[in-house]
């Protein structure tokens, strides 16, 4: 293909595209900020361009330093992957301008979807359930009973710039309002520069499904089947699957063919993916739309068997879909969960550290999407997700057991992550059932793989021993001599001795 | 022979080590610890089975241990200072647990101190250790000071215990 | 399941046996000898027990250290993954005798086709085409025209308790036959304890096709496709792919038909694999059957998502089969490459060394089978197969790509590996095209995939700046007096600075 | 500022390393390395890519090299002006191991030479180097003259070894 990708991202995303476009024979360029000058990224990638400082406007939110990089290179198409430029329709505009191929939606799909009340509106003439809830800003501060639209607390205070989980805060009455509504603000103003925000109702123990779609820009558009997202931590994702366990087929239907109408309705070009809110009355309210990969993708790559990425450019680079509806039809299940370095037993603070030891899971049915290496410096710079573990089965437990044995492989030494807290939720009986709701982890308390008092003890005797080896060495240095480096060669001696 | 005490969360473990014996508060194990590669990667292995037990040293003697990716962070002080009678404790004679530097002496001359206090601290190995005091007492005398490198064995601190049966 | 399970294996088949167990919740015990105390198998087990010395002789070919391996652990059923014990009915028949369940064929079956004479004649009675030549043992040295059976030569002499392509020679003519055949035997002897052979013809640029089947031992048998293995080194398998790229549907079905039919006349149990050679008339003739889990087996699982293993066990377990062949559908393509530890530019020979650096690959369609680990020291003492990488796409083209691009991610830090003549055979036009016979790499000369004196470059100023560095160092350290463990963190200062 | 010779299979690169400058064969590269682990990965970076080179390095100044799976043995040593490994030791064709000038020649045809004489001062990078002959044996031709800009593997002089198998 006569195309050079310059991949506008970082981390495991844009190791994930540089892999595919490999195997289409697609030269790429990998683009870096200080800190990631040894990532991943920039070493399997053909080429690796320096973009700016470790802080992100100054390097991936940097669109004059990645134009500039694209001259550079002589890049012929950006991929913006997820989170930083990607759902921002300026650069959509300016790689377009400088006539480049730019593999999304028009600039002018996302800057409807990147205003959360045009999304709504969007949706709404769609014919798509969309909550309730005035379509306008909030202006001031009014009794929710005179803003109508059967409001009632508790109610969300939602920013209009926000998305992806982000710009979202709980309003629990009517005295807590006033404060709420600063905050959000406040909030909007810090994370996306503008402070709208609007009300829409908390939908109760809701569960979130999502539809992946691709449309060709020309109202032709391919569904992919949907996703459950339900495991959430401060509304951001944590594990998802596909399919959606408990979706009758009728459910999916109408869910997939709600998600096409809106895609058509827009014309809708590249990826996309439209998430909606299951009540308990298994009744489906959309939400917002994401214009671009996302995080989740492999799950539906696993049961469709199909290169989402490798489809959005060939799209991109054809303005030809080279699949039809029937050509796609989901086997069996996918299970993804995240590798973050947050510590979940401290309301997931992020933790930082080098990896100084690591080995990724492998065998059957195991994928593993991930940037991290031994050697890695992991800071607060970026985004806290290191690695995807993604587990395909004939059927959902197979799928669960399978990434339950998965992470018990994946070893990080230097680094508090995640894991353990993910094994327990796949672990427990809700979830095992598919009892899930977006909810799940507020009232999640998890119990030990392992009793605490065996692995207490282990790591008591571990301590010990190490210590006695060092001062035995340290001895036997002292009487022989002996060069510290050969330290590990001098322990191996002794410990075949023991 | 060697005892140590690790302090692994709000537990105690007493570890004794001889040639090809190991007791843990007064069990015996058939532990081994190897070293995988250089990067803290270790085998735990005992009659049943091998662990994988991830090991980082920190300066002060304390470790941060990754066992079936449970994080656990454990401190090891040489010598049980508990009632287990041992020399040491009988006379109230610190000796170094090992050779290396003197690195700091808290203590002065006179103190009292209270059984596991931290007297002197002593690096080798780029460790930190902490010495405590196996029992109560008073300070008698200080037979070293910071910047001296002594073998093990060398006597550091003398204590006259409270419970010294020669008074 | 009421079971627990003892591996009798090592390496990477071995790590795979314990994750299909892990995913099953069966408790398992691995075994090692001495060099392998610390191997992968040992440590993803449940339980692991020394059954003696690296030879094995003493220890994994040690039939009573691996029953009172089981008597001490408890183990209810022994796998013996394959190689080793894997086909020694001996093996079978003392641990059922033991009382415990062995996850294989009946121990006659494994006689038979221990056998390579007796599985000749099963083959034939069982209706398929086997090979023209005498059924019974060579005696002296008749002519070959004696002999009959349109037997000429070249013409192949093996031993009939050979098989896996071991204790096969080949002689060109008359004369050349007395000396082949004392050779053929001598080796046969001390490789199986058995001098006795016989001849068969040779099949001119062949393709090896087999077929994997599974019996109940009671008649019913499935069977789940055929793998093409044609690229091999000395009659040893080094690339295999599912399906056979250039199989017509009728063709397929019938040796397929053929694989379960012989199945079927021996009541066979457990998984096993019927080897065929397809002639260029594109006839079929039996060769041998591996009663056993074979090394290629993770492609045709690629293809038809089901576990073999997970299968083989629940088989065993309960007698029952848990499938009907209308649930084996076969989809798209799996290829595997074996990675060795030989240097294919001398002649494959053996290599070896400690891994100090492992990076193994990920992503969408790959899957990595392993029993490497940082730290590992390679050694002659076993099979030199270290790893495997599969990959799976919609089309042969397709996972041609993908793995092409894993065994570009592959690192393997210390070792000369066969990673690099991998890629240039799945590189090489003939390959792409599926044109592939036995004798592929007879003739096969590899182009370089980097032009040889840009390596040459980087080596020579990657040695070069590192040397500096190094001397940099030692004057930074003698005047500062820096502490030599810190010299990566200094380098990496200076680095920064650059 | 410092200069290497390094050998590569059969190929000869000098490597000139200043403070931000980097010449191969006299042309300017911007190669920098970085360690990535303690085990040998290191990052070989100049300005198009990301190279990830796997260096151990042995005893002798010797390198085992690996990129992209290629195993690669680089000899390094230091400054140009040692024994040059271009010449071709059986036939004794003694060529130019670098671009550069030809200074002087120290022998005349016919003149008999032992191993490691010095025949030849080739000037390169403003640097001198001597260049060595790699066997004993009789100048048969030279090439060359003082004065000369040659290139690399230019033939400059020939010699008839003692030990020619073809004699």
């Amino acid at each position: 293909m006569d195309m050079k990708l310059l991949i506008a991202n970082r981390g495991e995303i844009a190791v994930r595209i540089v892999r595919t476009c490999q195997e289409l024979d697609i030269p790429t360029v990998a683009v870096y900020s200080d800190t990631d000058r040894n990532a991943l990224h920039t070493r399997y990638a053909d080429e690796a361009i320096k973009i700016g400082p470790t802080k992100p406007s100054e390097s991936y939110l940097n669109i004059p330093a990645l134009l500039d990089a694209c001259k550079k290179t002589n890049a012929t198409a950006v991929h913006p992957g997820y989170g930083f430029l990607s759902e921002n329709p300026k650069f959509g505009e300016a790689v377009e301008d400088a006539g480049m191929l730019f593999i999304g939606p028009r600039p002018h799909t996302m800057s409807i979807f990147g205003d959360k009340l045009l999304a709504r509106k969007a949706a709404r003439e769609a014919g798509l359930l969309v909550l309730p809830g005035p379509d306008q800003p909030l202006q001031g501060l009014p009794l929710l009973s005179q803003i109508g639209n059967n409001l009632s607390f508790p109610v969300l205070v939602k920013a209009i710039a926000g998305g992806g989980g982000k710009g979202i805060r709980l309003a629990r009455s009517q005295d807590e309002l006033a404060d709420v509504v600063d905050l959000a603000r406040e909030e909007a103003i810090a994370a996306f520069g503008d402070g709208t925000i609007y009300l829409e109702p908390l939908v109760q123990k809701a569960r979130h499904i999502e539809v992946q779609i691709l449309g060709d820009g020309n109202g032709k558009v391919l569904t992919f089947g949907e996703r459950e997202c339900s495991i959430q931590r401060r509304h951001q994702k944590l594990i998802e699957e596909a399919p959606a366990s408990e979706l009758s087929p009728k459910e999916r239907d109408s869910i997939t063919a709600a998600a096409c109408q809106l895609g058509k309705q827009l014309n809708y070009r590249s990826l996309g993916t439209v998430e909606f809110l299951m009540d308990q009355n298994r009744q489906f309210y959309f939400i917002e739309v994401n214009p671009r990969i996302q995080v989740e993708h492999p799950v539906t790559e696993m049961v469709t068997g199909i290169d989402l990425i490798r489809e959005q450019i060939q799209l991109a680079l054809t303005g030809e879909m080279s699949l039809v509806q029937s050509d796609i039809n989901p086997q069996g299940a996918a299970i993804e969960a995240r590798i973050l370095a947050e510590n979940p037993e401290e309301g997931f603070i992020p933790t930082t550290g080098e990896i100084s030891y690591l080995k990724e899971p492998g065998g059957p049915g195991i994928r593993v999407d991930s940037a991290l290496y031994q050697g890695m410096e992991v800071t607060t710079d970026y985004d806290s997700m290191l690695s995807k573990v993604i587990a395909w089965g004939e059927n959902r437990q197979i799928a669960i057991n399978r990434l339950k044995r998965g992470l018990t492989e994946y070893q990080i030494g230097g680094l508090k992550t995640d894991l353990v807290f993910l094994t327990q939720i796949l672990d427990s009986h809700p979830y095992q059932i598919g009892k899930i709701d977006t909810t799940f982890l507020d009232d999640f308390n998890p119990t030990e793989l392992i009793p605490e008092e065996t692995l207490t003890r282990y790591a008591a005797v571990a301590a010990a021993l190490h210590i006695h080896k060092e001062r035995n060495f340290q001895e036997h240095k002292e009487k022989e001599g002996i060069n510290p480096w050969r330290q590990k060669a001098w322990q191996e001696q002794t410990n075949t001795g023991s | 022979m060697a005892d140590y005490r690790v302090y692994v969360g709000a537990r105690t473990y007493d570890v004794r080590i001889e040639k090809d014996l190991l007791l843990v508060n007064g069990d015996q194990f058939e532990f081994d610890l190897e070293s995988i590669n250089g990067n803290g990667l270790h085998i735990l292995r005992d009659r049943k089975r091998n662990i994988e037990a991830y090991l980082q040293s920190n300066q002060n003697g304390s470790y941060d241990i990754q066992i079936n990716g449970n994080h656990l962070s454990a401190e090891v002080v040489f010598g049980f200072h508990n009632q287990t009678k041992t020399s040491d404790q009988k006379t109230g004679q610190i000796k170094s647990p090992m050779p290396g530097l003197i690195i700091d002496i808290l203590v002065n001359e006179g103190d009292h101190v209270q059984e596991g206090d931290t007297i002197l601290i002593q690096e080798a190995m780029k460790m930190q250790m902490k010495i405590r005091t196996p029992n109560s007492g008073t300070i008698t005398k200080i037979y070293t000071k910071p910047g001296n490198q002594v073998d093990k064995g060398v006597l550091l601190i003398s204590i006259d215990p409270d419970d010294n049966p020669n008074r």
